[in-house]
């Protein structure tokens, strides 16, 4: 089974229908992931979040999507037309493609690739590309603002994300993601690699813009950042986009940290089950993202790149190193597993505390005064 | 058949795509229209079964190189007269004519040569654990070349690239 | 089947659109982004040749992925150069960086 | 054996002089010892060369490759025939003699290890010259001892005539070398040969011959007449004569000067085969030897006269070769050496003796003074002249028979007039120096005999000028050794066998007797009177003999007035067309094309890249059509 036969083979129909369910899924998922953040959110700030559309509020996603499609769509008169029209489409694009490759269950993704990890990657590095259409297209200049922080942020954070993701694969010996999922049927790669789950995960939030990483997009500052100008279906692409990854690399986490479709520590269940189980270790991904969105205030831009390229490439290539010594000198992985979770526990502790530590800066042109409020 | 009807949407997409960087009047859309012809170039390699070539073209050209040039291009748009510069030089007509008889050459060349042993079943597919062990095994040296190139060339772009009351 | 000539004349396409682009354009990213369409025109005749005519090694594939590093370390250099230029002059317009004569 | 070791001859005083030039100030006594325990040593070499040679086949050859470019080869080596077993004796003899009397003659003067450095030099070079069995070897050995002796002319470079006569001695005869050089590249285009034998073996064979040859010999000539100070280049022989007196009698009487002569004795099978040459060195030869003794009658400085004698001998010793007589030549070359240098040496003492005196007007009387040296070059004199049993007899004695067996009577004539000039102006030069009153009693009164170290050598070689001649007697050679005399071991068609012709004899001992009868006449007990009243007699003759005929006079004539001329015109030739149109012209041109075509160069990056892709397309199309 090629790559080239699963985009072109004879199998085509089939590759429509299994399409077509992913897109509804998807659709579905989204509308939902919507009301369930904005549920989460209002939970954890001791609010009740939607509850007058449909039960509970269940339908408010729904009404929203309705909404915006029946906006009207602007378009800015010194926006770049073709740029500012198709932005939105480069960027769904690649977030739906990787959805083509991911395995819900035991073989059931729409095409399961070899490659498949190399493969999510790839496609993420061209997301990019339409963050910085819209940015630029918009004639915007906080638009551009927005556009420029997301490819600075998500150039950056690509690559201990992908540093990250090449330890497993190492221990693996694949880049095949069903291969990946089926040999975490005793032992989840987070219990041996839990530095690098702990790494993919913040360079994760940072690729998917979520708080406390989402300087791009961020409200109070430049106004919704790089779709400030974009209204109505267009618009709502960006949000489905947004979503879609969300959920997307959700699954693609638990698929190469959590074990997958595999029922934890043993037994080898059913189809349903799996499917099951993929969507219970997604959704507890979800809830992480939302739960760090929720308490963790916004960085500042230096902070952020200086996060990055001074700390978390620095470690993820370390790891690569040690992980490289361990599987050539075929050292017991539990040592491994062991130096993995003293690494972990370190980088959260170190991080724990500089949050709580104070503010130095006084009166710096660009840094936060602490403002004190005086009766 | 379907595989042919594809290759030639994929051969005119890239050649059209090529045109709008060489002949459009924005920077920016030049550069998008960059990003879709190295796409369609990658999308091409993998009819020659090559996919894990494929996949690094879309990496690091669709992703990294292209972003690079956009990043570049939005920290030196003109903006001092706001009149936009003219982008084709003088010497346009000249560069087409030696682009005319440039190409009139190597597709005589091409069509001319005769090619040994065009095979028709071209192997299935060429695997990176193929790719890997002639990387560094008869390749070693020039990989290690090569990384030692790409580490220079980045310490050498930042220091150009550096802010000069930074240095 | 498509036969090898296609990818020849495709590439030869590309890169003749290359070479124009970088005699005929006067900003210097434009200049560059021609250069990339003529490396991604000797890529792709590498790996036809490489798949059509060296089925058992593969030189080409190789070779392709050396091309790409090292268009890598141009564009981040050239760039670099680029904003440097652009820094003391306010101008990417290469047609005007012509100190160097007489 | 002997040829194998022959090259240490020349390398031993050549390793000699490097120590003495670097290390010579340091060495105690300046290192002059060093010098004579060089030339003994190779005096050593020399006597085991002999004791092995006796026997030998001849000529012993033992040549190296040097090397080989293509399939042009040069090897170089060492040749020893009987010429060269000749010289060699010569050579070392007189230098050593030469060496030990500088040990007095030089003492307390400046630059002396630099003095003896350059003797041992000297030594080397012309051991070098006549040990080369190649011309080309032999060219720059011939050149080497040029160059010595420039060095040794100018050695007082404090005094502005030395340096004159220095560089007079260097550039007359640089005339005569860029003749030989020439004529030895004629001969190597001619025969793809450097090596004395094979082109004397061509000659032979008829393979060459001709104007070739002929000219090829005229312009060796013109090298030996150089060397060897014969009409018209005989004038830096007499102007040599500034250098220190023991070079005077090592290089400018009995060894430099008759590299000449070897020189042409080596080639004379060449010389006879070139169709008049013979002829030509005669004429040369006769003519040197009138005119030096003509003008040898008027000179009052000794070392002048001996310097005019030394010329006019040569001249004898081209006429014994002219006319084809090589062992009376070689002969006379072997006495000559030895009597002259006698003499030479002499002058020397008396130079020394009387404090720096050598004009014979201020001398006078010095027998009483300096009884050694008066008797040797009484002795030198006489054997000069020719006087029976003496070895100048012997040899002038076989110059008059080869030259009546020869070109007949005029020749035999002329040689006569030389030969009675010879003993008129070596009566002469003893009358007025040694005999009577003295001229100046100032000089006088100083003047003392000489040391040891210096009269030991004056009779060492008074020695060899009574016995020198006796070689020429199979019985006498073989005594020493000799398989036979030298007219025997060296001749050029026929061994002749020495036989006293008692009618030539006598014919030889009235010519002397007749010089010596004037010469008593004129300067009888240092008397002038006689000679002041010819004089008077004949003013303008008298001058004109006083003057050299005017030679000098008519070389600098020619120089100040043709070659200044010449050069004047060259000069502006070289100023205005060289320099202003062919060299800053060609300057201004390139500035100016390069004004021009600047404009080639917008500095602009695409201009350079269309060029750069159309020179690609033009290549590539190039390959395509050639490739077809």
């Amino acid at each position: 089974m090629s790559f080239g036969d699963a985009f072109f083979g004879i199998s085509w129909l089939d590759i429509i229908i299994r399409t077509l369910i992913v897109v509804i899924a998807m659709t579905v998922v989204v509308i939902y992931l919507t009301y369930g953040e904005r549920k989460v959110v209002a939970r954890f700030q001791m609010r009740l979040g939607p509850t007058r559309t449909g039960p509970a509020g269940l339908l408010q996603g729904v009404a929203d999507a309705l909404k915006l499609v029946v906006k009207e769509d602007l378009r800015p008169r010194n926006a770049d037309r073709w740029v500012f029209e198709f932005a939105p489409y480069a960027t769904f694009v690649p977030v739906f493609l990787v959805l083509l490759t991911l395995p819900f269950a035991e073989n059931w993704g729409v095409r399961n690739l070899a490659l498949g990890m190399f493969f999510v990657f790839a496609v993420l590095g061209l997301n990019i590309v339409g963050v910085l259409m819209a940015g630029f297209g918009s004639g915007n200049k906080y638009a551009l603002l927005g556009g420029v922080r997301a490819a600075a942020q998500m150039i950056s954070y690509e690559i201990p994300l992908v540093v990250a993701l090449l330890t497993v694969a190492m221990l693996a010996g694949t880049l095949d993601l069903n291969l990946i999922a089926s040999l975490q049927g005793d032992r989840p790669f987070i219990l041996v690699q839990p530095l690098a789950f702990v790494i993919f995960f913040i360079a994760l939030l940072s690729e998917l813009h979520r708080a406390p990483f989402d300087i791009p997009v961020a409200e109070s500052e430049i106004v919704g950042g790089y779709f400030v100008e974009y209204s109505g279906i267009r618009w709502s692409m960006f949000q489905l986009a947004e979503y879609a990854a969300l959920w997307g690399f959700s699954i693609f986490g638990s698929v190469i940290f959590l074990g997958g479709w595999n029922f934890p520590f043993g037994s080898e269940v059913g189809v349903g089950l799996q499917l099951a189980l993929t969507l219970i270790k997604s959704t507890l991904m979800i809830l992480l993202i939302f739960w760090v969105r929720a308490t963790m205030p916004r960085l500042r831009m230096d902070q952020l790149m200086s996060f990055c390229w001074k700390v978390l490439i620095e470690i993820s290539f370390v790891l690569l190193l040690i992980t490289g010594f361990f599987l050539y000198y075929n050292w017991p992985q539990e040592i491994l597993a062991l130096v993995n979770w003293g690494g972990a526990l370190l980088l959260l502790t170190v991080i724990f505390i500089r949050t709580r530590r104070k503010s130095e800066a006084e009166d710096l042109v660009g840094t936060y005064k602490n403002i004190e409020v005086t009766e | 058949m379907i595989t042919e009807i594809l290759w030639w949407f994929f051969a005119i997409a890239i050649v059209g795509t090529a045109a709008g960087v060489v002949f459009s009047r924005s920077v920016v859309h030049a550069a998008i229209f960059l990003i879709l012809s190295l796409a369609g170039v990658g999308g091409l390699y993998i009819f020659l079964t090559v996919e894990f070539v494929a996949l690094v073209q879309f990496l690091i050209y669709g992703g990294a190189v292209t972003v690079l040039i956009l990043l570049a291009l939005m920290m030196t748009r003109l903006d001092a007269t706001g009149a936009p510069d003219k982008l084709t030089g003088p010497q346009a007509p000249f560069g087409a004519l030696v682009g005319i008889t440039l190409l009139l050459t190597l597709v005589g060349v091409s069509l001319a040569t005769a090619w040994p042993g065009d095979v028709d079943d071209l192997p299935t597919n060429i695997t990176i654990e193929q790719i890997g062990d002639v990387m560094f095994t008869s390749y070693g040296a020039p990989f290690i070349i090569a990384s030692a190139l790409l580490l220079v060339a980045f310490i050498g772009a930042i220091v150009f690239a550096k802010q000069e009351d930074e240095v | 089947m498509i036969p090898l000539e296609n990818y020849l004349v495709l590439s030869g396409i590309l890169f003749s659109l290359g070479v124009y682009g970088v005699l005929s354009r006067r900003n210097a990213v434009l200049v560059l982004m021609s250069v990339e369409l003529m490396l991604n025109a000797v890529s792709i005749n590498f790996i036809a040749f490489s798949a059509y005519l060296d089925v058992t090694q593969i030189t080409g594939v190789i070779f392709a992925i050396f091309v790409v590093a090292v268009a890598a370390a141009e564009i981040g250099l050239a760039l670099a150069i680029v904003l440097r230029i652009f820094r003391n002059r306010s101008s990417i317009n290469i047609d005007e960086a012509a100190e160097l004569k007489w | 054996m002997s040829a194998e070791w022959a090259w240490l001859l020349a390398v031993i005083p050549a390793c000699a002089f490097i120590v003495l030039a670097l290390f010579g100030r340091s060495l105690p006594r300046q290192g002059d010892w060093l010098g004579v325990l060089t030339v003994t040593s190779i005096l050593g070499l020399l006597i085991a060369i002999f004791t092995k040679t006796f026997g030998a086949k001849l000529p012993m050859l033992n040549a190296v490759e040097w090397t080989s470019i293509g399939d042009f080869s040069l090897s170089h080596g060492i040749a020893i025939d009987w010429i060269t077993l000749i010289m060699l004796p010569v050579i070392i003899i007189v230098a050593l003699m030469v060496n030990i009397f500088s040990i007095g003659y030089m003492r307390g003067e400046p630059r002396y290890s630099w003095y003896f450095a350059v003797l041992q030099l000297f030594v080397a070079s012309m051991l070098l010259l006549v040990l080369a069995d190649n011309l080309l070897l032999l060219y720059i050995a011939w050149e080497l001892v040029g160059v010595c002796s420039f060095l040794l002319i100018g050695f007082y470079w404090e005094k502005r005539s030395a340096v004159e006569a220095a560089k007079k001695a260097f550039i007359t005869t640089r005339v005569g070398d860029v003749g030989l050089l020439i004529g030895i590249i004629l001969l190597w285009k001619a025969t793809g040969t450097f090596n004395i034998h094979e082109l004397i073996s061509y000659v032979e064979h008829g393979e060459l011959g001709g104007t070739t040859l002929f000219v090829s010999m005229l312009f060796i000539f013109l090298g030996a007449m150089g060397k060897s100070a014969q009409l018209p280049f005989h004038v830096w022989l007499p102007d040599a004569m500034e250098g220190p007196t023991p070079v005077s009698a090592l290089i400018h009487a009995a060894t430099m000067v008759v590299a000449g002569v070897y020189l042409v004795a080596r080639l004379l099978p060449m010389f006879e085969a070139a169709g008049g040459m013979m002829l030509i060195i005669t004429l040369v030869g006769l003519a040197t030897a009138i005119y030096s003794g003509i003008v040898a009658f008027a000179q009052t400085d000794i070392k002048k006269v001996l310097a005019y004698s030394t010329v006019s001998q040569l001249g004898f010793m081209f006429v014994a070769l002219g006319v084809g007589g090589i062992g009376a030549g070689m002969f006379h070359l072997f006495t000559h050496a030895f009597f002259k240098a006698l003499l030479f040496l002499g002058a020397g003492s008396v130079i020394l003796g009387t404090h720096h005196h050598q004009e014979m007007r201020n001398l006078g009387g010095l027998l009483r003074k300096m009884p050694i040296t008066g008797i040797t070059f009484a002795i030198g004199s006489l054997a000069l002249m020719g006087l029976f049993p003496l070895a100048g007899f012997w040899s002038k004695e076989t110059i008059l028979s080869a030259v009546d067996y020869g070109p007949g009577s005029w020749a035999f004539i002329l040689i006569s007039i030389a030969s009675i000039m010879t003993a008129f102006y070596t009566v002469r030069l003893f009358l007025r120096t040694f005999t009577g009153e003295p001229q100046d009693a100032a000089v006088a009164e100083k003047t003392h005999e000489s040391s040891l170290i210096m009269t030991g050598p004056l009779i060492v070689l008074a020695i060899f000028s009574v016995f020198a001649g006796f070689f020429i007697f199979t019985d006498f050679s073989k005594a020493f050794g000799l398989p036979g005399g030298i007219s025997e071991l060296i001749y050029l068609h026929y061994p002749k066998h020495f036989s006293v012709h008692w009618d030539l004899v006598g014919y030889s001992m009235a010519l002397v007797v007749i010089g010596t009868f004037f010469g008593v006449w004129f300067y009888w007990r240092g008397s002038t009177e006689r000679s002041t009243k010819l004089a008077e007699w004949q003013p303008a003759i008298y001058h004109m003999i006083q003057r050299k005929f005017f030679f000098d006079e008519l070389y600098q004539f020619v120089i100040n007035r043709i070659i200044l001329g010449i050069s004047y015109v060259v000069s502006w030739f070289d100023r205005y067309v060289v320099n202003d149109t062919g060299v800053d012209g060609s300057g201004e041109l390139t500035k100016y094309s390069g004004f021009v075509l600047k404009h080639l160069q917008t500095g602009k990056v695409p201009n350079y890249a269309l060029a750069i892709v159309v020179g690609i397309i033009m290549l590539s199309l190039i390959t395509l059509v050639l490739r077809g």
